[in-house]
């Protein structure tokens, strides 16, 4: 289980990694995309994985079950997944505007600022 | 009811503010310098309620720590947030003038106003996650602050920008599911006590390293400090001067914060790693520094550089160093927004940032060479102005030979010395190409270039942080005083602990 | 006193700031009205000295910066008081001169700005008590030096002179401060007064001293243009006459020369003093001596000659005899005497009549009158012939030479040639432009105004009167001063005109005999100025530029390969460090579980996770946009699923609502992006995969070890499920997490979702003037 | 994409979206849901509307600006907060009403604070799906 579950976020790493070096603009979006689920992947797996026992309070207890899932991690995890989300809009609208802007796609180009 | 929760509240009232009134530039512009105003004396405040040495706690929801959220003012924050204030305040009134129109009514002070939330959060919190949350809140004003207008100059900065921060940023929520699920808090104060009772000492030591990276990139450490040269340039003088002044310095305290009050269980190894990251770092940036003809990106490269200064004091972990340190970030921030709000006004008389095309003003502003001189002096360490005692400071901490570094201290102490020349050589560089040189043709300088209301806005934060700046060289022991009791708190966390972690009466 | 002493300082920086104003007010006659200030200074000084005489010193002492040891403290003895007499009254005679020579200039206000400035700061650097507050002033003086040298700010010689002046001064200045730093360590004190007070031998014998000696002697070599950092100072003379009479004469390029005479009684005890300072001096004296005499400028030759006396002054010190010091002292005075006037008599002649060749002047006398006769005073002073302070001076110089202990003659030798070279320049300087035939200058000569020849005069005069009457000054300055270089040692007896018939007195005869004769000779030994100028090309100016650009060449090599303008290249950069520092300590803590203890998947598990890989892999490889975000959906909805699998509804259901969301939004952006473009090359894209293979691996190695141990306590979120109902009223915990427990996260996080959606309509609707709206098809 | 039956079958989902949005946020507190998932679904209710019937229908539709919706939703999550200052208790503490409500449950300022997160991602999603369909397409 342990081991399955880190290959799979590794490769989410290795996968965004890989778009993040490309020279594509569009690429580089879904680098960053990739890049959030994994980070949210390694949380959860971080946190500690429990099958069937979600953080409720069942209905004839007052505190939650020792057994139950943590649910902290849980709620670290949709703070980062809506971040995560309004970046990744926040992102699309700025390739948008650079494509825009610059007329090119092409990372290799956007660097008339930043030539050495 | 202290200051604290203020200090957060104020940022957050003012930008929903603007928010609402987006379509009045009045409005805009009433919250946005208004807001700014307020903050500040909100930082005064709660400079004057941590200035006694007391460590403030503020259990937000009133759960008990290290259940709830807490923020925690002590001097170090104290300090940075009203350093923040002043910057922003400076910036607020400086935008008056500076930023259009059409920046205004998409929302440039609601950024603002975010970003210093941001800033504030980051500089209070007591919670790592927090933290990362008020980071998140930071940056992503930061990106688009950077990016409002579209101009092609700020695209290109822009994307960089943000890839590189992102990337910071997935480190950093990393690091901190780590750090949970390792210790199963996320209260600084608790993981202090819990990550050496519970992790394995390499662990604690990897998990600094993501820290460490995470936090680096934010401060613009070697090797991870691209992103700021390439973008801090772009955008409008007031964004840029707002981000020199503080933004790196967010990265700068959070290594502060977690590598005096966490990550201590291996100095010889973290902070031996910090020292020589701080000592490339003052070395790259200088020497790109030296070569640049954009008044922006000279001051941007030594924005890198003295970054490595402050990470030194960090490194060298002595109470001289860290109170050099957090001399050096507070006189750091004046003087170099400052600088950056003066490359725009040079750019709207000479019509350029180019130092070859750049010329004259000497001659035609001689009250803009006066309070060019006071921050550019004070940067290259011309005693008695600020820069010259925070590196002292810092240099007499290195060469004081009672840090576990020996040796390597001095070289450190050495390479601070080399490097100020350089500094004080691009200085004078940015003197001679922009004010005693002759004006070039077609940028000639010209007093009344720029009307006078406008002129007042442009000139008044340039001059007041000037004023700060003497206030600091003639004064420093007041300042310094301050400097050596945070870093007294800082290297003795047991009474920042205690404070959060007491049970609630 | 010692508040007097602070008075005056604070009153000549007041002045300074007052200037610019003063010169609006008054125009040309601010210096006038400003030169009351070194006037009454020198006054004040003066009425300092029977007090120094007795052996009190004046002092000062006040709090400054605590915390790193910083004090204001000041000392007047001796030492102090001779240049504090010489910087005020030099300086008033200056202040008149340059009111002068700068009449009608608009900068005039600014001009004495940095003069007065210099003079507070050069008054500061000879009474300060405490190393740091003398570095401060120190500094202070680079500093002014720069803006004074830089004066004729349009021209790109006068702005590269300051700026190397700066720079050789500011490195040496660094290094002093490295070396004041370490030894105020050693010592434990940085007050001057009480590290004299110490036993010298006692510090000198730590292993760090000599590594302190040679880091403050650079400063003093710097500052006092001692070889191979003299070239700046002529470099220098792009200055106006009155800045380079002030600060290239009799101030601050003294000031290394203070600095060695302050710090005498300690570091004259190192075993290394006398074999670095007394050859460096010594060197120093011969080059400036031998280079002078290839100029055909008169303020390069008085500036190189001025080198030739810093040379003197230091190989004097370095000798470090009673008799040499005070020798030191009394040539200290005299130059600062007569070259002060020589400086200014040498201004007024380029003023009044265009030019600085000594070959094209000549005959001024008749025209020039005062200023003839003030230069020709001060040239017999420079020239050493008798009834000038200059004799007396050189008297002394050639009797510590001739009792100090050396290799044969040596010292003798070196002193007798750099002696005669200064007859035959004394002439050239003083004597020259004035008689002779008349020769036409670019300007008809005329006498300067009365305010450029009062000042040389009286400087002549001084000389004449000390040179008649050396005693007195003797008795008030030069011994005070002498004794307090030697640390209270030597007698303070003042200077005789008479000695007797000594070799000392043979060798001031030798000298003038043998500097007339090579005065004589000068037109020919012109020819050798090709030897000076090679000297001048391939000297230590040289080294100090190809130094500077090295340093920029490996700039802009180090810059490049860095900030190379490739975002690939800087993620890559970030996420190898990452991996370099992580992977670092991963080897001491990944222990490889065993296959028996880890928890078998569920099938349904393992198909989610390949979904995922395969999901993240195509993407990756994907050509078309569409299936690329199709595949991004994947491995979104995986995710989802996980979440789902282990107890995270919430979560889940997040994830899928903001995964559609996404979806919308990557579908409704991508409309207007460009297609996918292939630019890496293979090798590239190989390489990349590689990398990003090797970053996975670290990465979940590092899952790996997080997932192998686990809080052994989780209080916090225990406390969370205990409370939530009980106090939050709430059956989710999760979120009653985000409403109550980490409120303030949620705060924080709509925050973030607030200012994203603003930008993203700003991004948008905000255009750049001139872009059309759409330039996509 | 105006075809007749999503036109028609988009009207039905929209309101019942909105519905099951507010239920969401109500049942937050003790089930899956909440203001996140409640503002996502609401704000989903008129992206299917805006895809069905076109931006300036959904526009129309909501009847306020959508970044009146977050300036108001940050605005109610602050008051929300301060609530608990204004009892003298530190910001962000939840007050409770002492009796409980069907469905909802005990009332509270969390949930006022809930509501304020509510309005706000409606707010955003809305700003941001409107900003880019709209992009190129009109002024």
């Amino acid at each position: 289980m342990e081991l399955l579950l880190a290959v799979t976020i590794g490769t989410v790493y290795a996968a965004a990694f890989y778009l993040l070096l490309r020279r594509g603009l569009v690429k580089l979006v879904l680098g960053i995309a990739l890049l959030s689920q994994a980070v949210n992947l390694l949380l959860f797996a971080a946190g500690g994985l429990r099958e069937g026992a979600v953080p409720f309070i069942a209905a004839d207890e007052t505190t939650l079950a020792a057994t139950g899932a943590d649910p902290l991690p849980q709620a670290l995890i949709l703070t980062a997944i809506v971040i995560s989300f309004g970046v990744l809009a926040f992102t699309l609208a700025m390739v948008h505007r650079a494509d825009q802007s610059t007329g090119t796609d092409d990372l290799d180009d956007l660097k008339s600022t930043d030539a050495p | 009811m202290n200051a604290v929760t203020f200090a957060i509240l104020t940022p957050l009232v003012a930008a929903t503010l603007c928010m609402l009134t987006l379509r009045s530039g009045v409005a805009q512009r009433l919250f946005g310098v208004g807001g700014m105003a307020v903050l500040l004396l909100v930082a005064v405040r709660l400079m004057s309620e941590v200035a006694d040495g007391s460590v403030l706690v503020v259990r937000f929801g009133d759960w008990p720590a290290p259940f709830g959220i807490v923020l925690v003012g002590d001097l170090l924050s104290g300090i940075m947030v009203l350093v923040s204030a002043i910057i922003g305040l400076a910036v607020a009134v400086y935008s008056l003038a500076d930023i259009d129109a059409r920046r205004e009514r998409f929302g440039y002070y609601t950024f603002l106003h975010f970003m210093m939330l941001g800033v504030c959060g980051s500089f209070l919190t007591g919670d790592i996650f927090n933290m990362f949350v008020w980071f998140e809140v930071m940056l992503i004003s930061s990106f688009v602050l950077m990016s409002l207008g579209g101009e092609r100059p700020q695209m290109e900065g822009a994307v960089k920008y943000v890839t590189l921060n992102l990337i910071s940023s997935s480190l950093f929520l990393a690091a901190c599911g780590i750090l949970y699920g390792q210790t199963g808090t996320l209260n600084m104060a608790d993981l202090a006590v819990r990550s050496r009772e519970y992790m394995r000492p390499e662990l604690l030591t990897m998990t600094a390293m993501l820290f460490l990276v995470a936090f680096g990139l934010k401060a613009a450490m070697f090797p991870l400090f691209f992103w700021l040269p390439a973008s801090y340039h772009t955008p409008p003088v007031a964004v840029s001067a707002v981000f020199a002044g503080l933004l790196t310095k967010v990265g700068v305290y959070a290594l502060i914060r977690t590598f005096t009050l966490i990550f201590t269980n291996d100095v010889v190894f973290t902070h031996g790693l910090l020292l020589g990251l701080a000592g490339a770092t003052m070395i790259a940036g200088v020497l790109g520094a030296m070569i640049q003809f954009d008044f922006r990106r000279l001051l941007s490269f030594h924005i890198v550089s003295q970054i490595g200064y402050m990470v030194l004091g960090l490194a060298l972990f002595t109470p001289l160093a860290v109170a050099a340190t957090v001399f050096y970030i507070f006189h750091h921030i004046v003087v170099k927004a400052n600088l950056f709000l003066i490359s725009g006004i040079t750019a709207r008389y000479g019509g350029t940032f180019d130092l070859k095309k750049l010329g004259g003003f000497y001659a035609a502003l001689p009250l803009l060479a006066l309070l060019f001189f006071i921050p550019a002096m004070s940067l290259g360490g011309i005693p008695p102005l600020s820069g010259f005692f925070a590196k002292f400071g810092i240099v007499k901490a290195g060469l004081a030979g009672d840090t576990v570094f020996g040796g390597w201290a001095v070289v450190l102490a050495v390479v601070a010395l080399a490097v100020g020349l350089l500094t004080l050589f691009s200085m004078t560089k940015i003197w001679a190409e922009v004010f005693w040189k002759a004006p070039t043709e077609g940028h000639v300088p010209h007093g009344g270039a720029i009307p006078a209301g406008e002129k007042f806005l442009l000139f008044a934060p340039v001059a007041a942080l000037a004023a700060l700046t003497l206030a600091i060289s003639f004064f420093p022991q007041y300042f310094f005083d301050f400097a050596a009791r945070a870093a007294e708190q800082l290297l003795h966390p047991e009474t920042y602990i205690k404070a959060v972690l007491e049970p609630v009466p | 006193m010692g508040t007097l002493l602070v008075i005056i300082l604070g009153a000549v920086f007041v002045a300074a700031a007052l200037a610019p104003w003063l010169h609006r007010l008054c125009g040309d006659r601010t210096g006038l009205v400003l030169s009351a200030v070194p006037l009454a200074a020198t006054g004040c000084f003066a009425a300092m000295i029977p007090r120094v005489m007795a052996g009190n010193a004046v002092v000062f002492h006040h709090a400054w910066v605590p915390s790193l040891g910083i004090n204001l403290d000041f000392c007047v003895d001796g030492l102090s008081l001779l240049f504090l007499l010489l910087i005020s009254a030099i300086g008033t005679f200056v202040t008149w001169y340059a009111a002068g020579y700068l009449a009608g200039k608009a900068d005039l206000g600014k001009f004495y700005l940095y003069l007065f400035g210099f003079m507070g700061s050069m008054m500061g650097v000879v009474s300060a008590d405490h190393l740091v507050l003398l570095f401060v002033f120190w500094e202070l003086t680079s500093l002014t030096s720069y803006l004074l040298i830089g004066y004729y700010h349009n021209e790109p010689r006068s702005r590269a002179a300051a700026l190397q002046a700066l720079l050789v001064t500011g490195a040496g200045g660094l290094a002093m401060l490295a070396g004041i730093i370490l030894l105020g360590r050693m010592a434990g004190t940085f007050e001057i007064s009480a590290l004299l007070r110490l036993d010298p031998a006692t510090l000198v014998s730590q292993p760090g001293f000599p590594a302190i000696l040679i880091l403050i002697l650079l400063g003093a070599f710097t500052k006092s243009a001692q070889f191979p950092f003299h070239f700046w100072l002529p470099n220098a003379m792009e200055a106006p006459a009155p800045v380079s009479a002030y600060l290239h004469s009799a101030t601050m390029v003294k000031a290394g020369v203070f600095l060695l005479a302050r710090l005498h009684p300690l570091l004259s005890a190192s075993p290394l003093w006398l074999p670095i300072v007394a050859p460096v001096g010594a060197i120093t004296m011969l080059v400036g001596a031998l280079l002078a005499l290839g100029q055909s400028d008169l303020k390069k030759i008085l500036a190189y000659t001025t080198v030739g006396v810093l040379g003197t002054l230091t190989m004097l010190l370095g000798l470090g005899t009673e008799l040499a010091v005070k020798a030191a002292m009394a040539y200290l005075l005299a130059h600062a005497l007569y070259k002060a006037a020589l400086f200014m008599t040498s201004g007024s002649i380029d003023h009044e009549t265009g030019t600085r060749d000594p070959e094209a002047l000549g005959g001024l006398r008749r025209a020039m009158p005062f200023t003839a006769a003030a230069a020709l005073v001060a040239a017999l002073s420079m020239a050493g012939l008798p009834f000038l302070l200059g004799f007396v001076s050189k008297e002394y110089f050639y009797k510590a030479l001739l009792e100090a202990e050396g290799p044969g003659m040596l010292w003798e030798m070196l002193g007798l040639a750099a002696s005669v070279v200064m007859v035959a320049l004394a002439a050239t300087a003083g004597f020259k432009p004035f008689w002779g035939a008349l020769k036409p200058t670019p300007k008809p000569a005329h006498e300067a105004p009365w305010l450029m020849w009062l000042g040389p005069l009286l400087l002549g005069a001084a000389s004449l009167k000390t040179g008649l009457f050396p005693g007195m000054v003797g008795d008030c300055l030069v011994g005070p001063a002498t004794s307090a270089v030697l640390g209270g040692a030597g007698e303070s007896v003042g200077l005789k005109l008479w000695h007797g018939w000594t070799a000392a007195l043979a060798l001031s005869v030798v000298t003038l005999l043998l500097g007339a004769a090579l005065y004589g000779l000068l037109p020919r030994i012109r020819a050798a100025r090709g030897i000076c100028r090679v000297l001048g090309r391939f000297g230590p100016e040289r080294g100090f530029e190809l130094l500077l650009h090295g340093l920029l060449s490996f700039a802009r090599w180090q810059t490049h390969l860095l900030q190379n303008g490739h975002l690939r290249n800087y993620v890559l950069t970030t996420v190898l460090f990452t991996v370099l520092l992580v992977g670092w300590m991963l080897p001491g803590i990944v222990s490889v579980p065993a296959w028996d203890t880890m928890v078998a998947p569920h099938v349904l598990t393992v198909i989610v996770c390949l979904l995922i890989m395969a999901g993240s892999v195509f993407a990756c490889v994907s050509q078309s946009r569409f299936n690329a975000i199709l595949a991004m959906g994947v491995v979104g909805l995986g995710v989802a699923m996980i979440f789902f699998m282990f107890s995270a509804p919430d979560l889940a259901m997040t994830q899928v609502l903001v995964e559609t969301l996404a979806l919308v939004l990557f579908v409704l952006a991508f409309y207007r992006l460009p297609s996918f473009g292939q630019y890496s090359g293979r090798a590239v894209r190989w390489r990349d995969a590689a990398l990003a293979v090797v970053f996975g691996a670290v990465m979940a190695t590092v899952v790996l070890v997080v997932q192998s141990s686990h809080a052994p306590d989780n209080a916090v979120s225990r406390f969370m499920g205990e409370h939530s109902l009980e106090s939050a009223n709430g059956r989710n915990v999760v979120n009653v997490i985000l409403v109550d427990f980490r409120a303030l996260d949620t705060l924080g996080e709509i925050s973030v979702l607030a200012i994203a959606a603003l930008g993203v309509f700003a991004m948008l609707r905000l255009r750049p003037r001139g872009a059309r709206k759409e330039t996509k098809p | 994409m105006n075809s007749v039956i999503l036109v028609t079958v988009s009207r039905l989902l929209t309101g019942l979206l909105l519905v099951f949005s507010v239920f969401l946020l109500l049942r937050g507190h003790n089930l899956p849901g909440g203001g996140f998932a409640g503002g996502l679904v609401a704000a989903s209710a008129f992206v299917l509307h805006a895809l069905a019937n076109g931006f300036p229908s959904a526009r129309r539709l909501l009847g306020v600006p959508p970044r009146l919706l977050i300036g108001f939703g940050l605005a109610v999550a602050i008051l929300g907060g301060v609530a608990g200052m204004l009892a003298g208790r530190p910001f962000l503490t939840g007050l409770w009403d002492k009796t409980p409500l069907p469905v909802i449950g005990k009332l509270g300022t969390p949930l006022l604070f809930d509501a304020g997160v509510y309005f706000t991602v409606f707010g955003v999603v809305c700003l941001i799906v409107f900003s880019l369909g709209e992009e190129g397409e009109e002024d």
